[in-house]
């Protein structure tokens, strides 16, 4: 299992997603403004930036959860296209985690992690039962499993949350500040669930504002505002050396806290 | 490393493809195969109805005139509206006395007015007497002999404002009575809950054209012989029953949307029950059930129309007697539904405009 | 000891404050039963002023009482019944006819108002701006407009475009349309036909058998099984082999053109049209607005989250969004369905034969006794509430035990 | 809230009414109106107008009586009531007298504590049918639908009708007798039935009245007359008089614009009817001048036919039974002596 890891994580020369002048309008308002960006495969991403400068809006193309009107995008080799079947092919590789978990209220837990393996992979019940076992036991709440998401804490719900996009086995996982919707000693959890995942060479963009996170785990930190890409380096240089006059103030402000 | 200035970039227009109307029309339209085909029949059938229908309804209709005579064109005879409007709108109130039936209708837009922007502790003590004393006022004033004014007999009430006034005098009296109901439903004392449970079940189950029908023919048997009851005073007592129980069970939901921290709150404060209910806990349940008030509001106003059965003269009873005058007999019968139904959907539908602007100010939770 | 039985009763009624406490009728137990007390003797003053007035008023006014009337003949016709109705047949069959006309026009209105109004209410999500209108529209104008109003629209609607009897709109010589209704052959059995029934009994079972098969086949191999479309091709299949074998063993008559009226086959009266239309479209507002406030309490992130796993748009409409929305619907559907069978009274303003344009009407004025027939028709139409309060919190229960 | 109860004891006290034993002569005069049931709207017969005037044939007994009693035709109070109610609204004493296109039946005059106080119309159930079927004869409608207005006597007149000439039928009834009018010219029904009288109304509401023939047969005998409480014979005296007052008031030739002269220069009889001689009126315990109050406001029969629902009418209903017996009607008022 390490060595397959090891493997990806060797293997990152290869562009996993490629996004090419992507821009987006909301109406007249123009939101995201020429993204370029090129995630490699085992990359580990941090997004940051002030709220509304588009950082959700980026990632959430990258799953066509939003529609770009101009640019590219490529995602494992496919180019995202207006096509139904282009669309689920790329969802199939992209796992999404939320910041406010969006589980199925309506089935156990258990229920809402087969429910991705049944349907959408078509596997077996028993199969898909056992895939989601092995998740819940990897976020380490396999005895949760038979209990509605109302009877769980926050950070048990975003660590279900996590397992259900892990069932799916994608390639590449998007967090949409997946801890800011939580009480402090739950934020750890999740985090510590996150840290396992990136340690085990998983592909993930992730928006937070959990700078700790970011200096210990990221490969590269990027910072948006107004809708593009200011800066993005290495988690080293990002805070130590801002290029910016505006990351330098950002950086001032959330470090004051 | 010298500190970069950061230059935002400047915004673009988005792409002509993605705005304007032609995006317009191809978002909202033309977006897919299946929304293409909808939208072309539904704008086919369109263009097959509205012309004929714009025509019928304005370009070749009658508008002016006062006898069916000047109904010559092929279109709608508005004439006939026009000439029965007094009728429809008053039914038989002597046109010298109409400014009480106007002031009353004044009255009752001036409470519901100040309800809405009152303070909350003068609302308690100012625009609930108002409201409950406004049906009696208006009865005073419209019947007149106790003021010394001239004597109105019911049965020359009638038209549009006896819907109205009859349903908000309904409404209004039958809160406290819905109040007593639900709180009974709520009580733990076994023969009074079920009294309640009774009433409430029987006047919700009962269909309204049945409960009229009760009150014209039933309701005479009641009383003791020689004693009769105004004709309008049985029917407003059936209102107030039918509604009451349908108050009983808007304000039963409203009592459970109040968290029991207000209860213990009134009772830390060492309130007995019927101050606790009435300062604590009312003005709350009113506040939250004001959405399922007016839609209540909206049913039995609308169910004021089942009255023609019993022959109440209001708005549709005046439109077929008019139909039966034999100076009008040549069949208008469209105009005048179209006419009374244009009136009720105007009135309900701005009710219920105010009550889902009422909703979202009340509804603070917030969704994600 | 006394103060712990009455706990529970302090918390919920009367909470004495601490002055006071002592005199009796403060105790809020003594209380409960003083003002319970109270009730009951207004209410046998009550009704006992009642009963005795109106028998005093009813022996002066000639009127009879008790139950002797359903015996007699009622003397008149009813213009559509479901059993078989001569003028001389008793006031009970005029009751029983009444109350299976009812009966048929809510099952359809419950039935139309709830397609229709599921189709308009998921129409008001339409990416289509002329659907999503078209479906405010329909809500906003139906539902604000007295029902009366619409049955006598819809009536007149339906009487001023249908063609007269001789100049019938037809399907070869077997459907005719025209303003006395819908005629449409009606099927006569012969001996043989019971080869089909029991191939439509056998059909219902293998769907069923099918259904378990399915999910046990998807359990295992993950694979699924088309089985809407399999359902159906049994149900139609099944029926028409054994229709074909046992020599085709039925035949039908036709409706045909006698004198004024077409004769034999089954007649949809247009009252009923009128009446059925009138409601459905009516209660499918309600329902229509009771669907989108259903589809609108599922949070928009539930969708999000169904796409990010990668379900299609149909499996998220039918695994998550709609087990969600249907625990808000079922309980408006319910109080919906109520008030479509109570409103069927209206009936009476276009003449359809229902209870109360029947029973309570027609036979009512013949008879005159008040307070038997309205009472009688009373019990029905609360039983037939119960019923339905009955079905839909079964099913309620099904919708909110895998809620949670 | 002392002044909130009070407002509303007073406005309780306004829907009541508890009328004294009496009597209902004494209960209208102290009251000054009369209280008058009438139809809900019946062209001819009982119709208000645009603005709220009552007329036609019934509301014109109401006036005669409010004039006769009163001394003033307009001081009546009326109770527009349904088919189902009107009986109720009279044994209640919520009306005085109940001038409803009513027919005067055995079992209504007997049983329900009513008393009929005279015939002003004789009626009888008709049929309308169109010309296009080119039928002569109701025995030729064998299998037609028929337009009936729901909960009349004319529902069970038909069915009486139809089984005793062994022909089938079909009823389709509907709540109104405007909608019957309705049903019959769209087509949903091949005959219409209802009282002669209304055939005529109905058939002017037509859009071509010409397209439908009024059949020769009259199935059934409808004498339509007011109606009071049983046991005030008073009063049942004053309306059955009064009636007879204006069907004499014809026979007399004494009209509403000679009445004046008659009153002084007439023969006996007249003289009699208008209370310049003799004392009916006190007899019936009204004022000498009753009868003329009733001709001068309201009209004899005649005027008041013809106002109505005769040739100086919409619906132009020729006088046929409804003419005095020396002129080919049945209509004979008892002598005024």
């Amino acid at each position: 299992m390490n060595t397959d890891h090891q493997a990806s994580i060797h293997n990152m020369n290869e562009d996993i997603i490629v996004i090419k002048n992507l821009n987006k309008w909301y109406g007249n308002f123009h939101v995201l403004r020429d993204i370029n960006l090129t995630v490699k495969k085992g990359e580990r991403i941090v997004i940051c930036g002030p709220s509304g400068s588009g950082k959700s809006t980026t990632i959430r193309c990258i799953n066509r959860l939003e529609e770009f009107q101009r640019g590219s995008l490529t995602v494992n080799g496919v180019e995202m296209i207006d096509d139904v079947k282009n669309i689920e092919a790329i969802r199939k590789e992209v796992g999404m985690v939320f910041q406010h978990f969006n589980l199925f209220p309506h089935l156990t837990i258990l229920e809402n992690l087969t429910l991705g393996p049944i349907w959408v992979q078509k596997k077996p019940k028993e199969e898909a039962k056992a895939i989601a076992m092995k998740y819940l036991e990897r976020v380490k709440i396999p005895d949760q499993a038979n209990k509605f998401p109302g009877q769980l804490s926050g950070g048990q719900q975003q660590r279900v949350a996590i397992a259900r996009s892990l069932c799916m086995s994608p390639e590449i996982m998007l967090f949409d500040e997946p801890t800011s919707a939580l009480d402090p000693e739950m934020i750890k959890e999740v985090l510590d669930v996150m840290v396992e995942l990136a340690d085990e060479g998983m592909t993930m963009l992730c928006v937070t504002h959990e700078m700790g996170f970011a200096k210990t785990v990221a490969d590269r930190v990027i910072f948006m505002d107004g809708g593009e890409i200011v800066e993005q380096n290495t988690p080293d240089t990002f805070f130590d050396h801002p290029e910016t006059d505006r990351l330098q103030l950002f950086l001032s402000q959330i470090l004051q806290h | 490393m010298p500190i970069k200035e950061f230059k935002p970039l400047p915004a673009q227009p988005a792409p002509v493809s993605t705005t304007g109307p032609i995006a317009w029309l191809k978002n909202n339209l033309f977006s897919s195969p299946f929304n293409i085909v909808a939208t072309l029949l539904i704008l086919s059938g369109l263009f097959l109805i509205l012309p004929g229908l714009i025509d019928w309804l304005f370009i070749s209709a009658n508008w002016t005139g006062t006898t069916q005579d000047a109904c010559v064109d092929d279109g709608a005879c508005w004439v006939f509206i026009r000439a029965w409007s007094q009728q429809i709108f008053y039914g038989s109130y002597p046109s010298g006395e109409l400014w009480r039936v106007n002031l009353c209708l004044f009255l009752l837009a001036v409470v519901i007015y100040l309800s809405f922007i009152l303070p909350i502790n003068l609302r308690n003590k100012v625009a609930i007497p108002a409201f409950l004393a406004l049906p009696f006022v208006c009865l005073l004033f419209l019947d007149g002999r106790y003021l010394g004014l001239e004597y109105v007999n019911t049965d020359y009430w009638g038209g549009f404002s006896l819907n109205i006034l009859l349903a908000a005098a309904s409404i209004i009296i039958a809160f406290p009575f819905g109040f007593l109901w639900a709180l009974g439903r709520r009580s733990n004392l076994p023969f009074a809950q079920s009294v309640s449970v009774i009433c409430i079940e029987f006047f919700r189950g009962t269909p309204v054209l049945a409960l009229f029908f009760m009150g014209s023919v039933m309701l005479p048997l009641f009383f003791p012989e020689g004693v009769t009851v105004d004709k309008l005073l049985r029917v407003w007592i059936i209102l107030i029953l039918f509604m009451s129980a349908y108050m009983a069970e808007v304000f039963r939901s409203g009592f459970q949307a109040i968290p029991n921290g207000q209860y213990e709150a009134a009772d830390s404060i060492g309130l007995g029950y019927w101050q606790k209910t009435f300062f604590i806990i009312f003005p709350q349940v009113i506040k939250v059930s004001m959405p399922n008030i007016l839609a209540t509001f909206i049913m039995v106003f609308k169910n004021t129309v089942f009255l023609l059965v019993i022959a109440v003269p209001e708005i549709l009873q005046v439109i077929l007697g008019a139909l039966t005058n034999s100076k009008w007999l040549g069949g208008h019968a469209t105009e005048g539904f179209l006419f009374v139904a244009l009136v009720f959907w105007a009135c309900c539908y701005s009710m219920s405009m105010l009550s889902t602007s009422i909703e979202k100010k009340l509804d603070t939770s917030h969704k994600h | 000891m006394f103060y712990q039985k009455t706990i529970e009763q302090i918390k919920t009624d009367t909470r004495p404050s601490s002055a006071g406490a002592k005199a009796f009728y403060n105790n809020p137990k003594y209380r409960g039963w003083i003002y319970q007390s109270l009730l009951l003797i207004f209410l046998i003053a009550f009704f006992y002023s009642i009963i005795s007035n109106t028998l005093s008023n009813m022996a002066a006014q000639g009127i009879k009482s008790g139950f002797g009337f359903m015996t007699t003949s009622a003397g008149f016709d009813v213009l559509m019944s479901l059993i078989p109705f001569e003028t001389t047949d008793s006031y009970t069959k005029v009751f029983i006819i009444g109350i299976l006309n009812t009966i048929l026009v809510s099952i359809i209105g419950v039935i139309c108002s709830t397609m229709l109004g599921f189709i308009f209410g998921i129409a008001y999500f339409s990416r289509n701006w002329l659907i999503k209108k078209i479906s405010i529209i329909y809500v906003e104008t139906f539902r604000n407009i007295p029902v009366i109003l619409q049955v006598l629209f819809w009536y007149t609607a339906v009487l001023t475009t249908l063609p007269s009897t001789r100049d019938s709109l037809s399907i070869g010589e077997a459907f005719f349309l025209n303003i006395r209704g819908l005629y449409i052959p009606r099927l006569i059995d012969e001996p043989k036909s019971f080869v089909v029934y029991i191939a439509i009994v056998i059909a219902i079972v293998a769907i069923f058998f099918l259904r378990r098969w399915a999910r046990k086949r998807q359990d295992l191999t993950g694979e699924q099984f088309p089985l809407i479309w399999s359902s159906l091709g049994i149900l139609l299949g099944l029926p028409l082999l054994a229709l074909f074998i046992a020599g085709v063993p039925f035949h039908f008559e036709y409706p045909e053109l006698k004198g004024f009226n077409f004769q034999g086959g089954i007649n949809v009266i247009p009252e009923l049209m009128a009446l059925a239309i009138a409601m459905s479209i009516y209660t499918g507002a309600f329902i229509a607005e009771a669907v989108r406030a259903g589809i609108q309490s599922v949070p928009h992130g539930q969708t999000e989250a169904a796409r990010s796993i990668g379900l299609k748009e149909r499996k998220i409409m039918s695994l998550i969004i709609v087990p969600q929305a249907m625990r808000v619907i079922t309980p408006m559907l319910n109080s919906e369905y109520q008030s479509l069978v109570k409103n069927t009274t209206i009936a009476t303003a276009i003449g359809y034969p229902e209870l109360f344009t029947v029973f309570a009407g027609s036979a009512l004025n013949q008879v005159g006794q008040a307070i038997e027939m309205m009472f009688m028709s009373l019990a029905i139409y609360f039983a037939l509430n119960m019923m339905i309060s009955f079905i839909m919190n079964q099913f309620n229960k099904r919708v909110a035990i895998t809620t949670r | 809230m002392k002044k909130l109860s009070s407002i509303i004891a007073g406005g309780l006290a306004i829907g009541l009414t508890i009328s004294a034993q009496a009597g209902t002569l004494e209960d209208v005069k102290k009251r000054g109106t009369l209280s008058c049931g009438v139809s809900t709207g019946l062209a001819g017969f009982s119709q208000k107008d645009e603005k709220g005037v009552w007329s036609g044939l019934d509301v014109d007994v109401c006036r005669s009586v409010a004039a006769a009693v009163l001394g003033d035709a307009s001081k009546v109070q009326y109770k527009p009531l349904t088919a189902k109610e009107r009986f109720t609204a009279l044994q209640s004493g919520e009306i005085d007298i109940l001038s409803r296109n009513t027919t005067w039946t055995h079992t209504r005059d007997t049983s329900l504590g009513l008393n009929f106080a005279g015939v002003i119309y004789y009626d009888g159930t008709g049929f309308m049918v169109s010309k296009k079927l080119g039928v002569k004869s109701a025995t030729e409608l064998d299998g037609a639908n028929a337009c009936i207005q729901a909960g009349t006597s004319t529902e069970l007149a038909i069915a009486d009708y139809f089984r005793e000439n062994k022909m089938n039928y079909k009823a389709v009834t509907f709540d109104t007798s405007d909608q019957t009018r309705t049903g019959f010219e769209s087509g949903r029904c091949d005959f219409l039935v209802s009282d002669q009288s209304q055939l005529y109304a109905l058939r002017i509401g037509l859009k071509d009245p010409s397209a439908a023939v009024v059949l020769p047969e009259v199935i059934s005998k409808e004498p339509l007359g007011p109606v009071v409480r049983q046991n005030d014979d008073v009063w049942f005296n004053i309306v059955k008089w009064v009636v007879n007052a204006s069907i004499e008031g014809e026979f007399q030739n004494v009209t509403s614009a000679n009445a004046k002269d008659l009153r002084k220069n007439g023969n006996p009889g007249q003289k009699r009817l208008l209370g310049s001689e003799g004392d009916l009126g006190e007899k019936l315990g009204l004022s000498a001048d009753w009868a003329y109050q009733a001709i001068t406001q309201v009209g004899n029969y005649s005027e008041s036919f013809e106002r109505n629902v005769g040739q100086d009418s919409p619906l132009k209903i020729s006088r046929g039974l409804n003419a005095q017996w020396n002129k080919g009607g049945i209509l004979y008022s008892p002598a005024m002596r």
